[in-house]
């Protein structure tokens, strides 16, 4: 199985889970991540004075998927996440050895 | 005599004072500072509270409410002795009039809270504002409400401009300048944590207000009843300025320069409020609003100090503007109430200069003392490290929000 | 001639109603909306007290209370020039009859902030809020307590079921369907973000409605007692409603039901707070709490149109409920103060309901042009992609929280 | 005959005990719960604040101000019928003395709140409420203030240290004992969720306060501006107290430290507010601020009761305290009113503590019989699982926060 | 060693932590995450419409632990996060190569 | 390429973020975190009462990076965060497989 964790722009949520879904993907676990990278954060201003805000809120998912699908399941993220714009995100992939589902200890494939 | 409607006046607008400062003014600087320090604002607001409410009564209102003399009051009132419960001020039980000065007496040193957040030590937040109260609030209080030198001299200052909001801003200076820049200042330094709050605050302070200008009538009639219209006016006006600025200079007018804003506008028209009318309220509000957003640049960006939350800008200036501006907008031409016969325009600012600068070089002096005493006797600044973590924790051993 | 009582009342009352907007209402809506727009809620109140407050005093007042004519004001009150300081409108001074009236200039535009947050252009708001001020609210306010032809028709409108809740919840409707529905509406749209906001903002509504409704008696007496409390007493009562009906509806009652059946309890009594008794604020508390019910349905549900915050179905439907049934409730047996010789319940239903029907009209009419035309100048809705991003930073450079 | 200063005040100050509960100790209890039941708490409060107005116009007042009787009123003036719109109570209309003890009927079932949070049925809050206030609070309440058998002994209660904290703080604990501990209780249990919430909320309630006692004179007079002022500086002397204490114990004092030594200070002074002077007003602060934070230890140390929010500690002893002092401290010697001729130090005393006593133990014996009624007829604990996973969702279908 | 990764019901945290203690876990890392899987979210109700929330609130534990204790690890927190309604969550575990105790500089073994 | 993941104390994020700026960390994303471990978390004091709070709130830090930089990084994270007192955290890094750029869909290497 892989672990595919991608890091996306806060707004494009809704639309990957959508997809993700469409695929088939059954379940995504989801935080807050505050992002930064060549997207150098915003300003605000206070009281005439620019600040920097170094950091960007993203949302980091975290979807583990049979190595069969995950081709699929790291082109749908591209696809649905995709604004064009920097700060767009980044996917990263790597492999699980074990899953299990608590409620059932079902393990790897079944506990997808 | 005792009259039951101003008495009724009197009796809210002491509610509404206190209610700026608790917790309008605690809401208005917690939203501004880093959320690791939003209860150390909040400690400093309450304590502040607790502390002036006991030193006016033990000597704080006999210094600047008693006796003839012309610098500072005697001791005749100390705890109130000899003070009956049917004594009058006025139309109003003494008893009353005490309380309503004992909220200014609290909501000045807790304005100067804004100079020194996110790095001070809470023992010298006390000690400090204790001194100051006694030093420097109630002489001043007494030279131009308690029948001083400055009341003498006739200056005119309604509800504050001089004995609350020039002493609070130039002495926030003092301390700032002394203090020292908060860690990481400017670059690591935030915007407000929480513009919500910082709203909610501005908003009770606005409305506070209210008591604060129109109480200080001390009756329940057209004074108060044209206060209560120039204080709003003012208000809006400057609010409105600095969302225009902002919106001119950066596209997007914000939420925490509106409310600034009208934080500049109600200090401004202070002095004035009993003296001026309508129109002097919208003038005061457009000239409180532009002078105070240029000058919370200059004290920031030429002088340097991180007067944090920007008290002498927008409190020190603003009160001064208006404590001038009322020798021209008293007159009816502008729908003022007048100069007593015999002063002229030119007279009279002499006089309101002469306040605001006297006032502003004994706020120097005093404060420089108070705050190298304090130095010796309980430090002044936490530990880099305290203040990098946060005066929540370190200081109150709290944290500001567990969701 | 100035009766202190009186004025002392007034001067509170003025500061209790301000209160309603700032903060009351602001957190009441900003409670409603997305974390990402808090904010823009926020301002939008804000700017509305600011900009509604210099128009009321440059044309609004005048317009409203001047002269003799049946549809509008004239300019003879303008920036209240020709209105000497000790002026007095009963037993308070001018300057604070306008000023009361002021806050309640304030807090009708801001009532329709609720229908088009989330998606306007903030240059939109005030346009909007500025140009309804002088076309719709000032007549209409003149029509009824200005001395206009709905006050010489004898309509019964204590303290704006008409002026202020019709109008703004005829042109909320008006203006959420020109604008459009919110982007994802209504499967996007998420719950209140901060239910206890919405809690904090409602409560501060209800204490400043006793201003309110009790503050227009402009005395201190009998009839402001009273309508206090009947204004209480309904508001209660319609909580309980929506209390109970979501209890058996769902099982599980909320406490953003239980405010909002608060605000329809009051929008409901407030044209009959000065007329009726406790059984009488009982009944309307009971009628507004189930009638408004099911108007949130019905507007969003059925007509399928993002009033957002329900300002029609809660204001509108609210306000114009108290107003019919005034003609019946006033009855002595209901504990009410009768109607004048000669006039019978349906003569006087027939004229409130002249009053709401030609209001809502008027309302609708007027909007529609002052929507179209702020379409062409400023536009009305921010960008999709601000939509989406949240307009706190898109336009107004902040974010909500920073913890 | 009516005075429209007076009633001025009591208006305001209807409006400031309303406060004190919507949002007032709504805040300060919502704060000090876990994130995961503060809308439940702010739900608490609403829903008892409606349910008590309407018991309270239905049978609770008439059952406290009405008739001869020496335990308990009559039922003459179920809603206030034959009660005229004019009908005078002292110099204000009836209706505001109605709507003034109203707001006291519904801050005393709501500050129980505190003791039973984030565990109990929601029906059980309701149901336990209302047979509260019929069956402990009206007649305790018409024992001192409608001419009952405490009144004609003569007992000192200005506002409510009887009435209000002894009944609440009382039937609290009997409460807290019968329906259990917490789940996880104690080592499961969080410090305040929201420190600045609880300050907020105990700020309203300071500033509330002043309408509570200074109300309490029901004239706008030196009775209540004196009962304004030592309110003040009781509070203030407790907080500052609490805020010793933590300093020297635990080298860092809190921010909701000092606040609940606030709201001990106000709930002490409350029965002595008419009496006593600004020494009296010190000395109350001291004694109740002593022995409040020595009490709640006490009672979750030692009796090991899941009193959650102090309630029995800070309002039922505090309240008790001040009760008792009251017999002393009213001497002209610590400038208070001084006692009736020919009553003694020692026999007021004795009048104080049967007050205290018989009213401790009337509620200790109804509450018992109401928890145990609630408990059959809907049952008092939600089951675990909902207590884990919070109040908020599972009872009110809402979460807290969404940002 | 291994990270083992686990989502679990927020009222779980508790039990969870005193569980892996007694085992002879020395340190884990919590962060709140949002999950979405089999149970689709929860409904509110707000002014008589329901509203559907997607996300569940979860807790995602990680923890990093020596191979040859992972299994037993992996046992206990199966066990006590376990309530048999859907919605338990999942435990994914996968291979870490280095671990360093930023105090110390300690590696691997050491370092947990 | 390694994904380093590492938990820190809040206050010093932004060091440890310069730190990897300078030498030559084009990216990262940061999580709020819980952290449990030697440091048994402070105690607060509520109304005479001790509270034991569990858990200190800490900053997970998630960087890729290529294999050749990682060492490099690695060492700059362990010197920037530490303040030698205990609960300075730990670092774990492990191998990932792909990593895209959303914005672009390029891979790997090119995609940090
Ligand atoms: N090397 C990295 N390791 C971990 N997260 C990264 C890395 N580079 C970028 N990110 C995450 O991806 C987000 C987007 O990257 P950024 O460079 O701003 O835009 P783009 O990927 O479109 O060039 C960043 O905010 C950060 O959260
Ligand atoms: N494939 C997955 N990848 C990542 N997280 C998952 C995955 N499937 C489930 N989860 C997480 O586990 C939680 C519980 O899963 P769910 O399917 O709802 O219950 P159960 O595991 O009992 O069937 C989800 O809320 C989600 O956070
Ligand atoms: N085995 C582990 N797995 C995951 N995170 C850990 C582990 N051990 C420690 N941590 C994280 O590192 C932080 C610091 O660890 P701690 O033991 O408190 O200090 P030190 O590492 O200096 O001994 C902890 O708060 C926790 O977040």
């Amino acid at each position: 199985m892989k672990m595919i964790m991608a890091v996306i722009q806060t707004h494009k949520l809704d639309d990957v889970r959508q997809a993700l879904n469409e695929v088939g993907v059954m379940g995504m676990t989801v935080t807050e991540a505050k992002g930064f990278g060549r997207t150098k954060g915003h300003t605000e201003i206070y009281r005439g004075a620019e600040y920097q805000i170094n950091y960007i809120p993203k949302f980091k998912i975290e979807v583990v998927v049979e190595d069969s699908v995950s081709d699929k399941v790291i082109e749908t993220i591209t696809e649905t996440a995709n604004t064009g714009k920097i700060g767009d995100g980044k996917i990263f992939v790597w492999d699980i050895e074990t899953a299990i589902r608590i409620r059932t200890g079902e393990q790897n494939e079944q506990a997808l | 005599m005792i009259n039951a409607g101003d008495t009724s006046w009197i009796l809210t607008a002491t509610a509404l004072v206190l209610f700026m400062t608790m917790p309008g003014l605690a809401l208005f600087y917690a939203g501004l500072v880093r959320s690791k320090n939003i209860l150390s604002v909040l400690m400093h607001c309450a304590a502040i509270c607790c502390l002036a409410s006991i030193v006016w009564l033990a000597v704080g209102y006999s210094l600047a409410f008693s006796g003839e003399g012309a610098y500072v009051g005697d001791l005749s009132k100390v705890f109130l002795s000899g003070v009956t419960r049917d004594a009058a001020s006025g139309s109003i039980p003494e008893s009353l009039f005490f309380s309503f000065q004992m909220t200014f007496a609290i909501i000045t040193p807790a304005l100067i809270v804004g100079a020194y957040v996110e790095r001070i030590k809470f023992g010298a937040v006390l000690l400090i504002s204790a001194l100051w109260l006694v030093f420097v609030y109630a002489p001043v209080c007494h030279w131009v409400w308690g029948g001083g030198w400055l009341a003498s001299m006739g200056v005119y200052d309604f509800a504050g401009g001089i004995v609350v909001h020039v002493t609070a801003g130039v002495s926030a200076l003092v301390i700032a300048k002394m203090l020292g820049q908060r860690s990481g200042y400017p670059e690591q330094i935030q915007p407000p944590h929480a513009p919500w709050m910082v709203m909610v605050g501005a908003s009770m302070l606005w409305v506070g207000w209210f008591g604060f200008n129109a109480g200080s009538a001390l009756t329940a009639g057209t004074d108060a009843s044209m206060a209560l219209l120039v204080t709003h006016i003012s208000a809006a006006t400057a609010s409105l300025v600095w969302l225009v600025i902002e919106w001119l200079r950066f596209g997007k007018p914000s939420l925490v320069g509106l409310v600034t804003g009208t934080i500049a506008g109600l200090a401004t028209i202070t002095p004035a409020s009993g003296f001026v009318g309508p129109m002097g309220g919208f003038i005061l509000g457009l000239a409180g609003g532009v002078i105070t957003y240029y000058c919370v640049d200059l004290v920031k960006g030429k002088f340097n100090i991180d007067d944090s939350l920007d008290v002498f800008a927008v409190h020190g200036v603003g009160g001064a503007t208006g404590t001038l501006l009322v020798a021209i907008l008293i007159l009816p031409a502008f729908q003022g109430v007048g100069l007593s016969d015999g002063v002229s325009v030119m007279s009279q600012l002499t006089v309101q200069a002469t306040g605001v600068i006297v006032t502003a070089v004994w706020c120097l002096v005093a404060t420089v003392i108070i705050v190298n005493l304090t130095k010796r006797l309980v430090g002044l600044r936490v530990d880099e490290e305290d203040e990098v973590e946060g005066l929540d924790y370190k200081a109150h051993g709290e944290t500001g929000y567990k969701l």
